[in-house]
């Protein structure tokens, strides 16, 4: 027996185990999912080992003598005061300056990729030269303006410090109608996506799977 | 057979072979038009360069041009040196190339060798030195810079005016009130909550705002003197939900109820991460599920999963694609911003509460933006003209790079 | 008949039935062929196939490019064994290369040409060859549009680019009338970019369905001349072989489960609103 | 100190992230302090680590409910661990062997599971409870259908493709430029010190 008909096999054994868990919870589900979680804890530190902390931390700093990166080693070790609760306190540092630059990154790059881009995505013309899509052609402006005061009625259904009665009341519940129809909408637009993902594993299990155990038991 | 009928042999072959044939008899000619310019909006380390090709010289190859190669001086160097070839046979008239790596205020020598496949070549003169410069704003991000300035100042002024005790409305969050509710059952069955902070990194605003509930809701677990489940997918994400946590439990006045290996570090990997969540939840029972932060496909593994164990499944999160699965399988679903509002919703605190009022205000100036926008448009579409054209330009977003 | 009592325990039904109702369905389609799956035939799958279709015979060998992983295979194996099929009945020799990163690619294309070809009774190296995978596809693109012994000197297994009778006229994209590339991945965009504008090759795509959206601007522009989309591109082809496969089993498995789906979600409805009438009343 | 210094390195941090945003010239630093981030994000890999052998190996040791399970862990992972350092991560290396048989079928299984996840959940939850419930559930309907480019003689697909690019988008913008506010929003005050329960503290 080879040995990639024996890691076919463990494979097999992983997804019928994964499996198991629509019926209840039992011993293979959890072997499978105790298993999965350490490969994939010493899979991210060999990953982060190579990938990062050789290249960016030793050989900069000791093949290349960059000084510099000193400060996020230090940063780094800093994060090990934790285990010592006296100074545990100290690993903020190291936190603050993570959040802190990953946050004042996304204060620009949010408002241009999301709130910018979006605005600018909302303004289209009410009047339509010519039909495309389903609408006849007289309608089609209606399409457009629908597009528009939909927008518009989703936004103000997340206007927080305006009570939602009245006119208001009665856009944003526009608002919230469409964002369920939305919803709907894309909820049936995955199933066959997923539908898909679930035949490639009926097909690995009944080809390759199958494949290997025959090989297996002769 | 005298040299000249030998020749005269020769070009009554090239001629019926075509013209490469005739081609190769030439001599190689140099490459036209090589241009080296600054790349703009960048930090002055990279040259602009684009040549043609040679004169008879034509875009799919076959003319006996065997390739075209870039060559650089740097300062300091002595001569040229190679830095890429480009094909005759791809379809283009015109190469162009970024040389990128250069240092700012540098001067750098540029020439094109065209090579026949006999290896005789021809250079073009020397470009330059030209030297990349740095650019101190990128020029397209106008629009940016005025928004980023424009919504700071809205929402810090609102929260100056919140510290002064302006009061400020702020509606019902459905899911968030609920929170309180799920909170209280869970602990009148003696079960514990489970707490989900997303499963992205901190450079997901979305986790810094699940965090900011969690210490709400932890205090709130510690008041009842309850447990707290918290498992996380980021080794960052990790150490902080521990402070959190153990801070809530502080200021609620139960430090000594705060339990370290509640709040646990389990695997990066999402599936198995997912794997490992839904395990718990079976094994663990918990009575209430928040599910807050950012969400991938597995939302619907862990929110399918705690909906078979009975528990209260309050979702949050801004990810548009499984927003419909956290609709459709959870109890209440705090819809994308809503989960930046709720830290200040639950904390009522009015410095937070200041924030949202200024969100609001953009909001608006954004409605009032589309509705010009698209009236604007919209009379140029009728006036075929286009009279309002710039409207939409002067709103244009454009991305990084030229 | 106690309507009550059906559908309140219809309102608790057990989820594993709801689950076992799913893996039927999903199961069934692949051993009897039923539903009948009936699809229209797209503009992009139809010039893909008439492409294909005009490649002379015994002549210079399409080009199939594996890009994508098993965790696609469901939806572009059946694609791969479609254009397989379809070129072999036609006598059109195939290269077969993979540029997927990891070499998995090269797996996918080991189990299924070799199995493909045999059908037709087709010979390695000479109606078929697999030159293997390399793990940077632009560069393997670009080098390709120069001199294909450069990207592959050997192939996968192990005989060299000049023992291998299929290749003796081939040097690089101008003897390929046209490259199939199979993706999940940006890959598929790339074929366009490069070999695509820059050497003027015939791109064609077969795509996951999600993948699909992206690459469309692309078939617009005329840089991918045809387009095979997901599972139902898949049995599009399949229909236009006159040869139903995975695509249109997996077709009436996709048609099976929305419509369990959809009569769960109407029963589920008809229980609800029977014992909240009966609540009212 | 223990509160001021972090404040004051997140505002530093952010402003700078910030700022550089508009900066072409500020690159190459921007790019440091990108390299500075992913470090210090390698590092606190070890604090995972040392959790889940906090946790999996304290059962282990005091022979705990489940203890099996959690010495699958330790195992898996001291597996991992030697294969990847001391074998290499190439092609048919023992790493590459146990990623490909242990962790991506589990991958795969897990996304599968969705299939029928997504069946139990709109059978349980598509009830016409109230308007926008029914519409809801409408509207997975008309695109389940749709997709399938069924009933075409009813307009089905058509008006599938109406929701998917009317309703759907619609939404999808708004949510987007909420978020997009609310993200800044939240930013901001973290940047400025003002939101900071990150820190384990809520108040000022």
């Amino acid at each position: 027996m080879s040995s990639e008909v024996l890691w076919t096999l463990l494979a097999g054994f992983m997804t019928l185990a994964i499996f198991s868990f629509l019926y209840r919870d039992n011993p293979l589900y959890k072997i499978a999912e105790h298993l999965s979680v350490g490969v994939s804890i010493g899979f991210l530190v060999v990953t982060y080992y190579n990938n990062v902390f050789k290249p960016k931390v030793w050989e900069t700093i000791f093949t290349h003598g960059q000084i510099d990166y000193l400060i996020p080693l230090a940063l780094g070790l800093l994060l090990f005061t934790r285990f010592f609760p006296k100074v545990g306190w100290l690993s903020r540092w190291s936190l603050a300056f993570y959040i802190g630059g990953f946050s004042g990154l996304s204060i620009p790059s949010t408002l241009e990729g999301r709130v910018l881009q979006q605005t600018e995505g909302s303004i289209r013309s009410l009047y339509a030269e010519q039909a495309v899509g389903f609408w006849p052609t007289v309608l089609q402006s209606w399409d457009a303006i629908f597009l528009v005061v939909g927008t518009l009625a989703c936004l103000v259904f997340f206007l927080f410090s305006v009570e939602h009665k009245g006119p208001v009341g009665k856009l944003a519940y526009f608002g919230r109608l469409c964002i369920m129809a939305g919803f709907g909408a894309s909820f049936g637009y995955t199933v066959m996506a997923r539908v898909s993902l679930l035949i490639g594993r009926i097909q690995f299990m009944t080809r390759e799977f199958w494949e290997a155990l025959r090989a297996a038991v002769s | 057979m005298t040299c000249p009928a030998a020749l005269g042999v020769l070009l009554a072959a090239g001629l019926l072979l075509g013209r490469p044939a005739l081609a190769q008899t030439g001599p190689p000619l140099p490459a036209r038009d090589l241009r080296v310019e600054d790349k703009p909006l960048d930090a002055g380390r990279a040259l602009k360069i684009s040549f043609r090709r040679a004169e008879g010289d034509i875009a799919g190859g076959a003319s006996g041009v065997a390739r075209y190669e870039l060559r650089r001086m740097s300062p300091g160097d002595t001569g040229f040196v190679a830095l890429r070839s480009f094909s005759p046979l791809e379809h283009t008239e015109a190469f162009g190339t970024d040389d990128v790596g250069l240092s700012p205020s540098r001067g750098y020598l540029y020439s094109v060798r065209t090579y026949q496949a006999t290896g005789d070549y021809a250079d073009t003169e020397p470009v330059g030195p030209v030297s990349p410069r740095r650019q101190w704003f990128y020029t397209n991000k106008v629009n940016t810079l005025v928004a980023v300035i424009l919504f700071c100042g809205l929402v810090i002024a609102f929260i100056q005016a919140a510290r002064r005790g302006r009061s400020l409305f702020i509606r019902r969050i459905a899911g968030l009130d609920a929170i309180d509710e799920a909170v209280g059952r869970c602990t009148e069955m003696g079960r514990p909550t489970l707490y989900i902070p997303g499963i992205s990194t901190i450079s997901d605003v979305a986790t810094i705002a699940s965090l900011n509930i969690l210490g709400q809701v932890a205090k709130k677990i510690a008041s009842y003197q309850a447990r707290i489940l918290v498992p996380n997918r980021d080794p960052i994400v990790y150490p902080v939900t521990q402070d959190v946590v153990k801070q809530g439990f502080l200021e609620a006045g139960y430090p000594d109820q705060y339990r370290e290996e509640d709040v646990y570090y389990v695997t990066n990997d999402q599936f198995a991460y997912a794997a490992a969540v839904a395990g718990t939840m079976v094994r663990e029972k918990p009575g209430a599920n928040l599910l807050l932060g950012m969400f991938y496909a597995e939302s619907l593994v862990l929110a399918e999963t705690g909906a078979s164990v009975g528990a209260i499944q309050i979702a949050g999160t801004d990810a548009i694609s499984q927003l419909p699965f956290f609709v459709t399988a959870c109890d209440y679903t705090i819809i994308g911003e809503e989960l930046y509002a709720a830290s200040s919703y639950i904390s009522r605190e009015p410095t937070l509460l200041g924030s949202l009022k200024g969100q609001d205000i953009y909001k608006l100036i954004c409605i009032i933006l589309i509705v010009l926008g698209v009236l604007a448009m919209t009379i140029g579409a009728i006036a075929q003209g286009e009279p309002f054209r710039w409207v939409n330009e002067m709103l244009r977003v454009r991305g990084t790079g030229g | 008949m106690d309507f009550d009592r059906l559908f309140q325990s219809m309102l608790r039904l057990d989820r594993r039935i709801v689950y076992s109702l799913i893996f039927i369905a999903v199961t069934f389609p692949f051993y009897i062929a039923w539903p009948p799956f009936n699809v229209e035939v797209s503009k992009e799958v139809r010039s893909t196939y008439d492409i294909i279709e005009a490649i002379p015979p015994n002549g210079q060998p399409l080009l199939i490019s594996i890009d994508y992983d098993p965790a696609s295979a469901a939806e572009l194996s059946p694609m791969l064994v479609a254009a397989l099929r379809h070129a072999f009945s036609r006598d059109i020799r195939v290269l077969v290369i993979s540029l997927q990163t990891t070499g998995q690619g090269a797996g996918i294309a080991t189990q299924i040409v070799p199995a493909v070809a045999a059908e037709y009774g087709k010979k390695q190296n000479v109606d078929w060859a697999f030159l293997g995978f390399q793990p940077n596809p632009i560069v393997a693109m670009m080098a390709m549009g120069e001199d294909m012994r450069r990207a592959f000197p050997r192939d996968y297994f192990d005989t060299r680019y000049e023992e291998i009778p299929l290749l003796a006229g081939v040097q690089n994209y101008s003897q390929i009338p046209a490259v199939l590339t199979l993706a999940s991945t940006a890959v598929g965009e790339s074929w366009a970019i490069y070999p695509g504008s820059r050497y003027g090759l015939t791109v064609l795509a077969g795509l996951t369905a999600v993948y699909v959206a992206d690459i469309q601007p692309f078939y617009q522009s005329g840089q991918i001349r045809g387009i095979i989309g997901g599972l139902k591109g898949a049995a599009e082809y399949e229909k236009l072989l006159e040869r139903p496969g995975d695509g249109t089993a997996g077709m009436r498995s996709q048609k099976v489960v929305h419509y369990t789906m959809i009569i769960f979600i109407v029963l589920g409805n008809i229980a609800y609103l029977w014992t909240r009438r009966r609540r009212i009343a | 100190m223990k509160l001021q210094i972090p404040l004051l390195i997140c505002a530093i941090a952010g402003i700078f992230m910030a700022v550089q945003y508009f900066i072409p010239a500020a690159l190459p630093l921007y790019e440091r302090v990108n390299d500075y981030l992913q470090i210090v994000f390698a590092f606190s890999i070890v604090l995972g680590v040392a959790s889940v052998v906090h946790r999996h190996g304290g059962r282990l040791v005091r022979r705990k409910k489940d203890w099996v399970y959690s010495s699958l862990i330790i195992f898996g992972m001291l597996l991992m661990l030697l294969a990847g350092f001391i074998g290499g991560r190439g092609p048919g290396t023992l790493f590459q062997h146990l990623f490909n048989a242990v962790l991506l079928p589990v991958q795969a299984t897990m996304f599968a599971l969705l299939a029928f996840y997504m069946a139990s959940a709109a059978f349980r939850s598509f009830r016409t409870r109230s308007l926008d419930a029914t519409l809801l559930l409408v509207a997975a309907v008309f695109v389940m259908v749709g997709r399938l480019d069924d009933f075409k003689s009813l307009y089905i697909p058509d008006i599938a493709r109406w929701i998917l690019d009317g309703p759907n988008l619609v939404s999808k913008r708004a949510i987007l430029l909420g978020v997009g506010l609310g993200m800044a929003s939240t930013a901001l005050k973290v940047v400025l010190g003002i939101e900071r329960s990150y820190l384990g503290s809520g108040k000022e």
